[in-house]
């Protein structure tokens, strides 16, 4: 192995997997509150590209991010209304704007394909980058890369120590009950989709404008959004244990590098796609979990319990089922 | 009232590229069905779009979403591949084209039930499965084009080395399009008719995804049918992909299934999930597909708009559907 | 074919990638310009993201068929992709020219009369932009960031590798063993999330293990990208692009210059053969014009020396460039040997084309794999 | 509070919960409301809590009219309600469910100062729950005292409790029950939602009986049991006369079975039904003779005891099994369960095909379809979709598409939604098949079904079998008050 600086390498893992990170803490929250936004992969696109355009031609990333983020809760908002307010199928209308805007990104963005425009630089944190070890692992990126690691914090914060979390958990848990505690579920799953949806389209600006700088057919961020929603349903739909995939996805990705030399004889294509199966794995886990046998059996092996229950993610019960009012 | 609305979000978007919004509305019709080669050309499209359409016929059907066409597509190409590698010397061609033709849809419907077992068995979401299992199979085509199928010396995007010319579909030169391929297409479209409304197995299916606790009590077991539909709907996928690599392409390619998977997804819900539907919307999203690529010759336009328009129509008609039962009051079809 | 009069002629072009991708196929798409305002009276009709990924169910030869339709009397299809398709639309056009680029049909004769190929000798580009890397390198280790892999790359990263090792031996006088020169492949000539590696780790995979040079062997411009990025942050680290003559705009700390194709020319030479009737087939792999490799009115490559490059790198650049174009220097000379220990060509063996063009492994002292399992 | 209802209507689609009623509570009581499965209760007190909106009518809290069309506005009057279906959230802790639902606005959660709060009041009521287990690890009592204790943290003036004692045991009732005392004493407002007569016997003041989504009558403490099992089942008919129970070889056999289940589960059951019997099962719902059918239907599996089906041992669980063997069981959610929305009739005839051929012949199903249609007297034609019919049509074709010779006849409801002349008929089509050498075994919300119809009665309670008799020397009263646990 080349001296191979695992800091540097560790360091890059962060940066890398900065908008797959807010992408997925996006999801998180319009999943938790019961909504499934499958859009993710053409939200990302068009964001980025939006994102790129505002930016170039406003001179301001400010602006081009603050315009991905309302075309990602633009997108969510059709998926919110037509999924929670008009009852139609949320995987369906999901899918087909993943489809339709990513076509519209590449048809609009033609004439910005690969121009220069704006791009984050890096931030170093004064006084802290000098820390010996931590300094150059965690203080010397952009701004992007440390307001992700603030999203997963405050994801995590918001879902589980406020009020509105709190409020949003329940209903992707039980909306009848929310409703009967006084709570609307529609506006509440309308508004976290809305705001899952905004992070998602930061995601994109993230690629435009941070990771993967400029547009263009293909700008590099294709498929992103799968994977974005794979490693949400490999968390378990919980903010730590899916932003831990997202950093373990950016990491597959490096491994994937340097492994083509030491081990040859592996399909690069492994890496790239393990993600996928880890995904399915993760569902069976959960899927077999609920099996009566099994679960018979794990009951008998209290160790083997608490081990299923700690890996084990479970769905917010509701997910994807609209709320009807009786 | 779908056509206008899409009519005017589509040259609202033309306005803001830009375009000139008659021309290209010209141009897309002219570009798709202006010449015979061009129809051939949208023919080509339709066969594969229209096969894997029928598939997804069955498993909406029982109810399931079959997001993994594309997948099962590859596995069907890949299997027709592996049957024609093996038999590039064979003196009977014939005979190695059936080969492929079986194993190609044995492929297809592998991969599919792969996805059914995970669902009925393991209780993972079909969706989810398909999904991965999509790109599982992209990375499998990828590994064997780079790795033990790549052509001598030249492993590139251009895939596998294409089969001995005994080994296509003829396609006569005056037909630019292969008979067998749209005899084969339009049999599976009689064929999927006749299952669905003809037999104890489509009514099964639709009987399961109606209720599958009632059809359960009525002696039928869903689970099994479910893996029923899949494998149906695979072996049609990967009855499509065979015909990829053994009309279109003569070998195996990266981008063998060609989106088709997640198109008939769209097309299959525009057609309001009835198959009477199905065959003419696939052409005429094959049309607006072929008929695009005159954009950028023309009018030096991004093609991509086919795909707007094929979403922006199906966006509305689910918003449309969406708001008709919501006023209705009632929704209990499936 | 009969002879056409000096009136209207229309060329069609085939791009595999966007036409404004400012990488291979721009500078095709450029290419067709030049001959537009040169050659009065000659258009160029265009499709691009001609590639069954974006345009699924089409087919070069249907393709072809409607350029015909609309009047081009030549096609130009630029991908080692198109081969198949290209050549079977040139046997069923036999009155309309075709010219492949990249490809070898005219060399296998498997092509017909009416078809040619036409490539450049990238490899000298490679080999000054291997050359400014070793020249600039502080630890000795040079990263390649290659697409996949089959003869054309490996032989570029091969070309690239000569390139730095003469730098590093005979200008720098340094040891051999102590130059690195290591090529990763991405898997594809552009990033796919969740099929390729990620070009941009790979490049900081790159600088984070002390290579501090990325010559880039795909268009895309994350090797920049990066080295930016890096340098930005203090770190001391260039990167060599790839294919457009403008593609280190923008980058002007980092970038020591750019290989690029110029097909200006070559386009104009068939064109004028196809339009005048005096259409030969021809299987055309053009060097730089060592004159002046960068003037836009010659030769099919070049080498554009960028910002970032030292002004004693640049003299020892123009002394290379002038040794390569006298012949005094032939770096594709043995003894030279596979990565794998055997030989490739004996000592004092002077490689032929076709040793070149169809280049079995990466060369010994490189390391990374020559192919994929 | 006091509170005052007048002429309340609810319409669920096309069902009409309540039609019309009016009724009074005085404040600082506590007022029972009775009535039976179905009869409008819980969609009456989802009405005053806001849950449901109600149709029409009017609700007066101190004389005053309010408006409560959501949870939200109702908690602001000071109503809360222990609904019958748990509504919370089993994934969540202790104190996320106390917290949830609080009306100040804001996004902040003193979590400290609310499990402080909770903490005070289990000490207060001599509950025992710890704020950081999770939900699933309670019981349901557990769970309703939570919610109890939610409500009371909420400060509710009214406090409505629906079925707030099945499924937990006596002792957690006690306590329930002492804490009940304890708030009308206080001054609160409390509407009880009941079937049972001795929660109402020894809980209520006074008391409104509901029948078939209307009141049927009133009355104070102390109450009279017999006019209340009058008001709410009506009067019961005389049986008609009858021949002795038959008593043919054992077709099914219950042995200490133990299965879990609906409300109660069913516990450690022992039973034989033999040959030509027809068996009605009494009991409030889910008080176990649904998970009694479904055992015998091979739908569920029981995790003690044994389980013997027509002479055989048919392997537990294996429904398709049973069928083969000749046991057909028809559910009672008719959509739910029984029949597919979306199909029509014919097609609901060619897939219930005894003798199925793979091509099917539409030609052949429609003929069926009429036929059945004409016998059952069904409104509809062969191609109207299932869900197109109304309630009673539905359960009539759920009927008509019965295999024709079944050897062990198991029904839930069969005749729930239909006027006394349908069902009658119906029943002589099922007693024509029990000639025929079927059992029957039905469950019923309605006595005088069962004591029109079936040989003899098993009535369960709180998942236990309580009577075994012979319906033709039953004393009525005494069979209701079994159902209602007394
Ligand atoms: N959400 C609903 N949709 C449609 N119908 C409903 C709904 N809820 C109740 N019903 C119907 O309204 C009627 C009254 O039901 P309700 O739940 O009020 O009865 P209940 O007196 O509480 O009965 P139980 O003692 O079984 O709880 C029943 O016929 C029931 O089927
Ligand atoms: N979901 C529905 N969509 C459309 N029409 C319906 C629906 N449900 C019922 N109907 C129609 O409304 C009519 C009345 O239905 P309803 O269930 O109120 O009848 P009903 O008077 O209760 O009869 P029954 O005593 O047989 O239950 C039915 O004949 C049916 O055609
Ligand atoms: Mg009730
Ligand atoms: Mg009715």
């Amino acid at each position: 192995m080349d001296d191979l600086n695992v800091l540097a390498v560790l360091a890059g893992v962060l940066a890398g997997a900065s908008p797959i990170v807010l992408a997925t803490m996006g999801e998180t929250i319009t999943e938790k509150a019961g909504l499934i936004n499958l859009s993710l992969d053409g939200t990302i696109l068009l964001a980025a590209m939006v994102a790129f355009l505002v930016a170039h031609d406003a001179g301001s990333l400010g602006l081009g991010f603050l315009a991905a983020a309302l075309v990602g809760a633009g997108i969510a908002a059709v998926v919110g209304i037509a999924g929670v307010y008009m009852g139609q199928s949320q995987v369906a209308v999901g899918f087909v704007l993943t489809l339709m805007c990513r076509d519209l990104a590449y048809f609009l963005g033609n004439p910005y394909s690969r121009i220069q425009g704006p791009r984050l630089a890096p931030l170093p944190v004064p006084g802290l980058e000098r820390l010996p070890l931590l300094g150059s692992l965690l203080f010397r990126h952009s701004l992007l890369v440390y307001l992700s690691v603030a999203v997963i914090a405050t994801t995590w914060w918001y879902l589980y120590r406020t009020r509105w979390g709190l409020e949003l958990r329940a209903v992707g848990e039980n909306p009848q009950a929310a409703h009967a505690r006084g709570i609307d579920p529609k506006r509440l799953q309308l508004l976290h989709a809305l705001l899952g949806g905004a992070l998602v389209g930061l995601a994109g600006g993230a690629f435009s404008l941070g990771i993967k700088p400029g547009w263009g057919r293909p700008q590099g961020a294709e498929g992103m959004g799968w994977i974005a929603l794979a490693i949400v349903i490999f968390g378990g739909w919980h903010p730590l244990k899916v932003a831990l995939g997202a950093y373990l996805f950016a990491f597959l990705q490096v491994l994937g590098i340097p492994l083509q030399s030491w081990w040859p004889s592996v399909p690069a294509q492994v890496f790239q796609v393990a993600p996928f199966p880890l995904m399915i794995l993760a569902l069976l886990l959960l899927g077999l979990t609920q099996k009566d046998t099994l679960q018979r059996w794990a009951d008998a092996h209290p160790r083997v319990r608490k081990l299923l229950r700690s890996i084990q993610g479970r769905a917010p019960r509701a997910l994807g089922r609209p709320y009807r009012q009786e | 009232m779908v056509a206008a609305i899409v009519l005017v979000f589509i040259s609202a978007i033309l306005v803001l590229a830009g375009a000139p919004v008659l021309e290209v509305h010209g141009l897309l019709v002219t570009g798709a069905v202006g010449s015979w080669s061009k129809l051939a050309q949208v023919l080509r499209v339709w066969v594969p779009l229209t096969l894997c359409s029928c598939g997804l016929l069955y498993t909406f059907q029982i109810g399931l979403w079959n997001i993994g066409v594309e997948g099962q597509v590859m596995l069907g190409a890949i299997g027709a591949t592996a049957v024609l590698r093996l038999g590039f010397d064979s003196a009977l061609p014939g005979a190695v084209l059936g080969a492929a033709l079986v194993v190609g849809m044995l492929g297809g419907a592998l991969w599919a039930l792969l996805a059914g077992l995970l669902k009925t068995w393991g209780g993972v979401n079909e969706i989810f499965a398909g999904l991965g299992l999509n790109f599982v199979a992209q990375g499998l085509i990828l590994w064997l084009i780079f790795g033990p199928w790549r052509r001598p010396g030249v492993a590139s995007m251009s895939g596998t080395e294409p089969f001995a010319e005994s080994l296509w579909f003829p396609t006569p030169a005056v037909w630019r399009i292969s008979p067998h391929a749209l005899g084969l297409t339009l049999v599976a479209l009689a064929a999927t008719a006749l299952v669905l409304r003809h037999t104890r197995l489509g009514l099964a299916l639709r009987a399961v995804g109606g209720n599958p606790s009632a059809s359960y009590l009525f002696g039928l077991k869903p689970g099994r049918l479910m893996l029923w539909a899949m494998g149906l709907a695979g072996a049609l996928a990967g009855l499509a992909g065979t015909l990829q690599v053994t009309v279109v392409y003569h070998r195996l390619i990266p981008a063998i299934s060609s989106n088709y998977g997640y198109l008939a997804l769209l097309v299959v819900m525009l057609a309001d999930y009835r198959l009477s539907w199905v065959p003419f919307i696939a052409f005429f999203f094959a049309a607006l597909n072929v008929g695009s690529i005159q954009l950028p010759l023309v009018l030096q336009l991004d093609s991509s708009l086919s795909g707007v328009i094929q979403g922006a129509l199906v966006l509305t008609v689910l918003l449309i559907h969406a708001w008709n039962s919501g006023k209705a009051g009632t929704r209990w079809t499936t | 074919p009969q002879p056409v009069g000096a009136s209207d002629f229309s060329f069609g072009l085939l791009l595999v990638g966007p036409y404004n991708d400012r990488g291979w196929s721009q500078a095709h798409f450029d290419a067709g310009h030049y001959v537009e305002a040169k050659l009065p009276g000659v258009k160029m009709l265009y499709i691009d993201k001609m590639n069954p990924a974006d345009r699924p169910g089409v087919t070069i030869p249907q393709l072809v068929d409607d350029l015909v339709g609309k009047g081009a009397k030549l096609i130009i299809a630029n991908s080692d992709d198109m081969k198949d398709g290209i050549r079977e639309a040139a046997k069923q056009h036999p009155d309309t020219y075709f010219l492949h680029i990249s490809g070898d049909d005219a060399l296998t004769g498997k092509g017909p009369n009416n078809l040619s190929n036409l490539m450049g000798r990238m490899e000298y580009g490679k080999m000054l932009a291997g050359f400014t890397a070793a020249l600039t390198t502080k630890t000795g280790k040079i990263g390649y960031l290659g697409p996949l892999i089959n003869e054309e790359t490996r032989r570029l990263a091969a070309a690239a590798y000569l390139g730095a090792r003469y730098g590093w031996e005979q200008v720098r006088r340094q040891p051999a063993a102590d130059l690195k020169f290591k090529v990763t492949w991405i898997g594809f000539w552009f990033n796919i999330p969740g099929v390729t590696s990620d070009p941009t780790q790979v490049a900081q995979n790159f600088f984070d293990s002390g290579y501090d040079v990325v010559l880039s062997g795909i268009d895309t411009t994350e090797a920049l990208v990066v080295a930016r990025q890096k340098h930005q942050g203090g770190k001391p680290v260039w990167a060599v692009p790839y294919d457009f003559k403008g593609a280190c705009e923008g980058a002007d700390q980092v970038c020591l210059g750019v290989p690029y194709y110029n097909w200006g020319p070559s386009y104009l030479q068939f064109i004028t053969a196809a339009r005048s009737g005096n259409w030969k087939q021809q299987w055309l792999w053009l060097g730089p014009d060592w004159s002046d490799i960068n003037n836009e009115d010659r030769g099919p490559i070049g080498f554009l020396p960028g910002p970032a490059l030292s002004a004693e790198a640049r003299t020892a650049l123009k002394q290379f460039t002038a040794e390569l174009g006298a012949g005094k220097v032939n770096l594709f000379q043995g003894p030279l040997d596979y990565q794998d220990g055997s030989s490739y060509l004996k000592a004092g063996e002077v490689a032929s084309d076709q040793q070149i063009w169809y280049m079995q492994q990466l060369l010994k002292g490189m390391e990374g794999p020559s192919s994929a399992k | 509070m006091d509170l005052e209802l007048r002429d309340i209507h609810k319409h669920y689609g096309t069902v009409h919960a309540n039609r019309g009623i009016h009724m009074r509570v005085a404040s600082g009581t506590i007022h029972g409301i009775l009535g039976e499965n179905g009869a409008g209760k819980s969609t009456l007190m989802k009405v005053l809590s806001g849950y449901a909106a109600r149709t029409s009518g009017d609700i007066f809290l101190d004389g005053r009219a309010v408006d409560t069309t959501t949870p939200a506005q109702a908690n602001r009057l000071g109503i809360g309600m222990l609904y019958q279906d748990p509504l919370d959230f089993p994934s969540l802790t202790v104190l996320d469910n106390f917290s949830l639902g609080r009306p100040n606005r804001g996004g902040g959660l003193n979590r400290r100062a609310l499990a402080e709060e909770l903490t005070r009041l289990c000490r207060d009521f001599d509950f025992d729950l710890e704020p950081e287990r999770s939900l699933e690890q309670l019981t349901v009592g557990e769970r309703q005292q939570l919610e109890l204790l939610r409500l009371l943290s909420l400060e509710v003036k009214l406090l409505i409790l629906d079925e707030p004692t099945t499924g937990i045991s006596t002792p957690q009732k006690e306590k329930l029950f002492g804490a009940l005392r304890r708030l009308a004493a206080a001054g609160m407002t409390l509407l009880l939602v009941s079937h049972k007569l001795e929660d109402i016997e020894s809980l209520c003041h006074a008391v409104t009986v509901l029948r078939q989504g209307r009141v049927s009558g009133e009355m104070t403490a102390p109450f009279q049991l017999d006019e209340l099992v009058n008001l709410m089942f009506g009067t019961i008919p005389a049986p008609p006369p009858r021949g002795a129970v038959a008593s043919g070889e054992p077709v099914l056999l219950l042995h200490e079975a133990t299965a879990g289940g609906d409300r109660a589960g069913l516990g450690n059951c022992t039973v034989s039904v033999r040959r030509g019997q027809v068996v009605g099962l009494a009991g409030l719902e889910g008080s176990g003779q649904g998970v009694f059918l479904r055992l015998a239907a091979g739908l569920a599996k029981p995790v003690r005891g044994s389980l013997t089906v027509l002479g055989t041992q048919l392997k537990p669980g294996d429904h398709h099994g049973f069928r083969d063997a000749g046991v057909v069981f028809v559910p009672t959610a008719r959509l739910d369960e029984g029949l597919v929305g979306s199909l029509t009739i014919a097609e609901h005839c060619a897939l219930t095909e005894p003798h199925p051929s793979f091509r099917i012949d539409w030609q052949g199903a429609a003929n069926t379809a009429a036929q059945r249609i004409a016998r059952f007297r069904i409104q509809g034609s062969a191609d109207t979709p299932a869900a197109l019919l109304s309630g009673g049509n539905q359960q009539r074709l759920l009927l008509s598409l019965m295999p024709a010779r079944p050897r062990l006849l198991l029904l839930e409801q069969p005749t729930r939604g239909l006027d006394l002349e349908p069902a009658r008929w119906i029943w002589a089509q099922l007693r024509a098949l029990c000639a025929d050498a079927a059992t029957i075994v039905f469950s019923s919300a309605e006595l005088d079904e069962i004591m029109a119809f079936a040989d003899r009665v098993l009535v369960f309670y709180n998942g236990s079998l309580v009577r075994d008799l012979d319906t033709r020397d039953s004393d009525l009263d005494d069979l209701a008050r079994a159902i209602a646990g007394k």
